[in-house]
């Protein structure tokens, strides 16, 4: 468990500013948030690498805050991975144990056969893969069974395919060791796949802590909505509010949404392009928005295509490539633009 | 076209550094090998050069003790003044050999604010310690330099990735930060010694006798004249480059 | 800690330099006022001091002249023997000094390869020529070098950006790579204009007259003693660091 | 308009081999590779930065083999963009008139006014964006109106939002001006959007040239195949040929597509995930194939849901996020996975 009490600390351009966090212990928590916010010095501060300006850190009730890095008994990971280059993988991985005296061959063994790195342990960490390299370094970690890893942007410097076989093996990691997971990034995807909570982090400030659900779904201010994907922002006016049940204006559109916004509010409603669907006819209902409008603009982004839609209001679609053919999507195609009340995300 | 005329100019300068010192070399080897034989069973010539070897070493691993630790308070730390201990720290490069002689002497004199209180212990001028300190502050700032690039060439992530695997820094330093700047810290080594076994004009000042290589050179070139001196000077730089060539 | 004990290796070593060279010029200025005053009248003095610095920016000239081409080319280009041309412009910065003085003498004595030919039009052995020439010698690789570095610097895509534009080879030498390594160049040629006037050994031996500063201070040493060679030896650290500054 | 004929150069680690190659006026020519296809290398080739080894190009039919660049008469754009970082935006605009002594200071301002950088003209590129760089880039590379722009990777050092703008900008261009434009990439998405026609490079070696259908529907080999997006390779051998209509055994499936192979044919037939849809009853009819399977992977990119399925051959499978929630997709789920026959590429 970690207990971090309204934490501050300048550091270059970075800054943390009175932040306040509790991770229970065998959590796998994700702290969220754009490049430059901080992510990493809150980190380097839990870690020890950084003494705060002010504010404590406590690691399983014990406060750490002032303690030297070695005495802070967690495992670290850094984005490159900050293995050893002059020394054999094998070597990296026992140099805890060397910190700590321990002496227990087997362990680095069994540790090396469950991460798949058995046939690397001669080689020079620089001539690994980084998949490679990522594994070799959580055993070296976790070699000295720590209770707590602390991963920064873990899967940043992979390539996608090695990404999803890296977040498997650090979720299976968590399930199988019981381990208190602290992981940083600035990728909602990961996030949202790999959180029991995520804490969004803006600024050097805590934004918004809660389940993925709550976060993707409910997002707390604007800018954490436009972070998480809500790309489309309407600003518009309620007409009137029916048991949650919304109906706003917004340019000379009129949309339906849910909420508990009062009639006359001023309002802000977040959509994200993949709910927004594209279709040659209208099909009405009370809890489905069927906009017509007018394509604009067509990308193709591979598989996906974007399109933006005059609608009264412009709108931001995220369809298939398949459909779009299959509509003969094109800038002037006339369409109607459907999502759900429920995938609008309103704000005050 | 401009590159032919810039080879032309390449061709120029390497042609100036090449000849002079061939030239100088052959001359001895080809014009007069017995001299150059004669110089080796010379015990006084022998021992100035064997003097500009030892006297170098030691002031190497004087500066070795001093240079690294400052090289890494510089890599890893900022403090206010640092700028200006850096720039004092590169000054003896730029003074003047034998405004350096003098500025020793005046400190490490029979009257000198060290070597005043020192007096009855060490003896500085005309000694060994005076040619050793002489050597260290012209070479000093060769391995302070490079040290400092190789410290601050270590990912400062890797020594805290040591610490939380439970290194205090020391070990940290030890284990990881040092081995990895070991190359930078080898060729300042080499450079601080080459530097030492070269100076002539700061050492001769404290230090007439004994003479070292330079020192002897120059004696036997105001006694005798060229053809006395060449031979010695041939037999020092012939060591010199052969040392170079073995420990690269 | 570790960091204390550095710390302190590091506050010895600033020490070391700092109050050497600091003991000599404030004991001048504080203990004997008077003789640096003489010092400046003292025609000898001045004249000497200002051959220093002229004989040094001839080098430096010529430096420029021979090292920016040189640079260039090793930046640019791979050819056979390469590493070997690299190597033996840099051997001078090992050479002992006196050694490169006998070298020199060699060479561009009254009898050398080069010195015997020029003898009806152009003496070096004590003469302006010979200092520059040995002043040349021993800091023409800090120019080099610099200018290589800054060579590499510039990427070479930004010279074929240029071509593609219309501009031939040497256009894109003077408006592109010039200019963006013009910050290397200098500070080489100010490295090389400080090592130049800083010599002592190689030029002694060439050329005892015409005195250059380091010369008169070693012959007012021999012939009176510190005291008559120190307020020199101020003089000409005050000046060379204060222009130093300036140019900084 | 340029030629290419039989051009060979080795250079570090790149090598071009015997490459022919021709580039109507007025075309928009991609060259697609994968990073290290000496892509580069032939750019700088056809801008004289390089002699080749053997072989010769031409523009407009004089042969500028051995010119100097500066006499060959293109613009150029690197992927850095490569701006004077000692000059301004103006005099770097101004660079290629005052080498070749046009005074028009007119045509400068109309240039900066068609790319929209007239604020920036004052400013050092070093402080400009990646986008604002690449325009200004633009302008400099074609103030003294040449007839040939070649750019190297021109979008791959922009963010997703600014790349769709440059991808604007380019064909806007392109299209106003009459360029010849020799364009390349390693992204088979942008070549796919932008080429007129597109030429396959890999390992320095000329694949295929062709319009982007024949590209990304007809790849010659397995290699262009896979490289242009169909990850989907399944061996198999043709069951029986009925006018274009081949039945494949592949694994224990048996699959519809057309080709003018014949019965008893050992092929590959590839197919991209994008194509394949999953569905939860079977459609079956003679030109699409319903394989019944069982989900053994899924994992989720954002907007779009990869999806492993084994029908009795494994088929990876890209899908929307909304349809694997509304199908309930996850590991063991039965469902068909479906694709057209004409999806299928097949090759011997």
């Amino acid at each position: 468990m970690i207990e971090i009490e309204s934490l501050s600390r300048k550091w270059k351009n970075f800054s943390l500013d009175k932040l306040s966090l509790q991770i229970k212990a065998g959590e796998y928590f994700v702290i969220l948030g754009p490049t430059g916010s901080g992510k990493t010095l809150l980190l380097e501060l839990i870690a020890g690498f950084h003494i705060p300006d002010s504010g404590r850190v406590l690691v399983d009730g014990k406060e750490v805050t002032h303690l030297p890095p070695e005495k802070h008994n967690l495992a670290f990971v850094y984005q490159n991975y900050s293995l050893f280059p002059h020394m054999s993988v094998k070597k990296n991985i026992e140099f805890g144990m060397r910190m700590k005296k321990i002496k227990d061959p087997k362990r680095v063994l069994d540790l090396a056969r469950d991460l798949k790195i058995t046939h690397l342990l001669d080689r020079n960490p620089l001539t690994l893969s980084g998949g490679e390299q990522q594994r070799v370094a959580l055993a070296r970690a976790l070699v000295t069974d720590p209770k707590i890893l602390l991963l920064d942007e873990p899967l940043s410097a992979l390539d996608p395919r090695t990404q999803e076989n890296a977040r498997e093996l650090l979720l299976d990691l968590h399930k199988k060791t019981n381990l208190t997971v602290l992981h940083i990034t600035h990728d909602q995807t990961e996030a949202r796949i790999m959180a029991d909570r995520i804490a969004v982090v803006m600024d050097g400030k805590l934004v918004q802590v809660g389940t993925p659900e709550d976060i993707f779904e409910n997002p707390v201010d604007s800018q954490v909505a436009s972070f998480v994907g809500f790309e489309n922002v309407l600003k518009g006016r309620v007409l009137s509010a029916d048991r949650g049940l919304l109906r706003i204006e917004t340019g000379e559109a009129v949309i339906d949404a849910s909420g508990d916004m009062e009639a006359g509010d001023q309002v802000y409603a977040f959509l994200r392009p993949e709910n927004i669907a594209l279709s040659k006819t209208s099909t009405q209902s009370s809890i489905r928005n069927s906009l017509q409008g007018r394509v604009t603009e067509v990308w193709i982004l591979g598989a996906l295509v974007r399109v933006k839609v005059d609608c009264g209001v412009p709108l931001n679609a995220l369809i298939t490539r398949q459909s779009a053919e299959e509509m003969k999507i094109s800038p002037g195609v006339p369409v109607y633009a459907q999502f759900k009340a429920s995938s609008v995300h309103v704000l005050r | 076209s401009m590159t032919f005329v810039f080879s032309l100019i390449l061709l120029v300068l390497f042609l100036f550094i090449f000849l002079t010192l061939s030239n100088m070399i052959f001359g001895q080897l080809l014009g007069d090998f017995s001299g150059l034989i004669k110089a080796v069973e010379n015990s006084s010539v022998m021992g100035a050069i064997s003097l500009s070897l030892y006297a170098g070493f030691l002031a190497t691993l004087l500066a070795l003790f001093l240079g690294v630790p400052t090289g890494y308070i510089l890599a890893r730390f900022d403090f206010p003044g640092k700028r200006l201990v850096e720039s004092i720290i590169d000054v003896p490069v730029v003074v003047p050999h034998t405004v350096a002689g003098i500025a020793i002497l005046t400190v490490f004199g029979s009257r000198g604010l060290i070597g005043g209180p020192l007096e009855p212990y060490i003896q500085f001028r005309d000694a060994l310690p005076g040619i050793v300190v002489a050597m260290l502050f012209v070479s000093m700032p060769y391995l302070a330099n490079s040290a400092r690039e190789g410290f601050k060439s270590v990912d400062p992530r890797l020594e805290n990735a040591a610490r939380s695997l439970g290194a205090p820094l020391w070990k940290a330093f030890f284990f990881v930060t040092l081995p990895l700047s070991a190359r930078h810290i080898l060729i300042g080594a080499v450079m601080t010694w080459a530097r030492a076994i070269s100076e002539f004009g700061a050492v001769v000042i404290i230090a007439y006798y004994p003479m070292i290589g330079p020192t002897l050179i120059y004696d036997r070139y105001l006694s005798y004249g060229l053809s006395a001196s060449r031979p010695i000077a041939v037999l020092l730089i012939l060591i010199t480059l052969s040392i170079f060539l073995v420990i690269r």
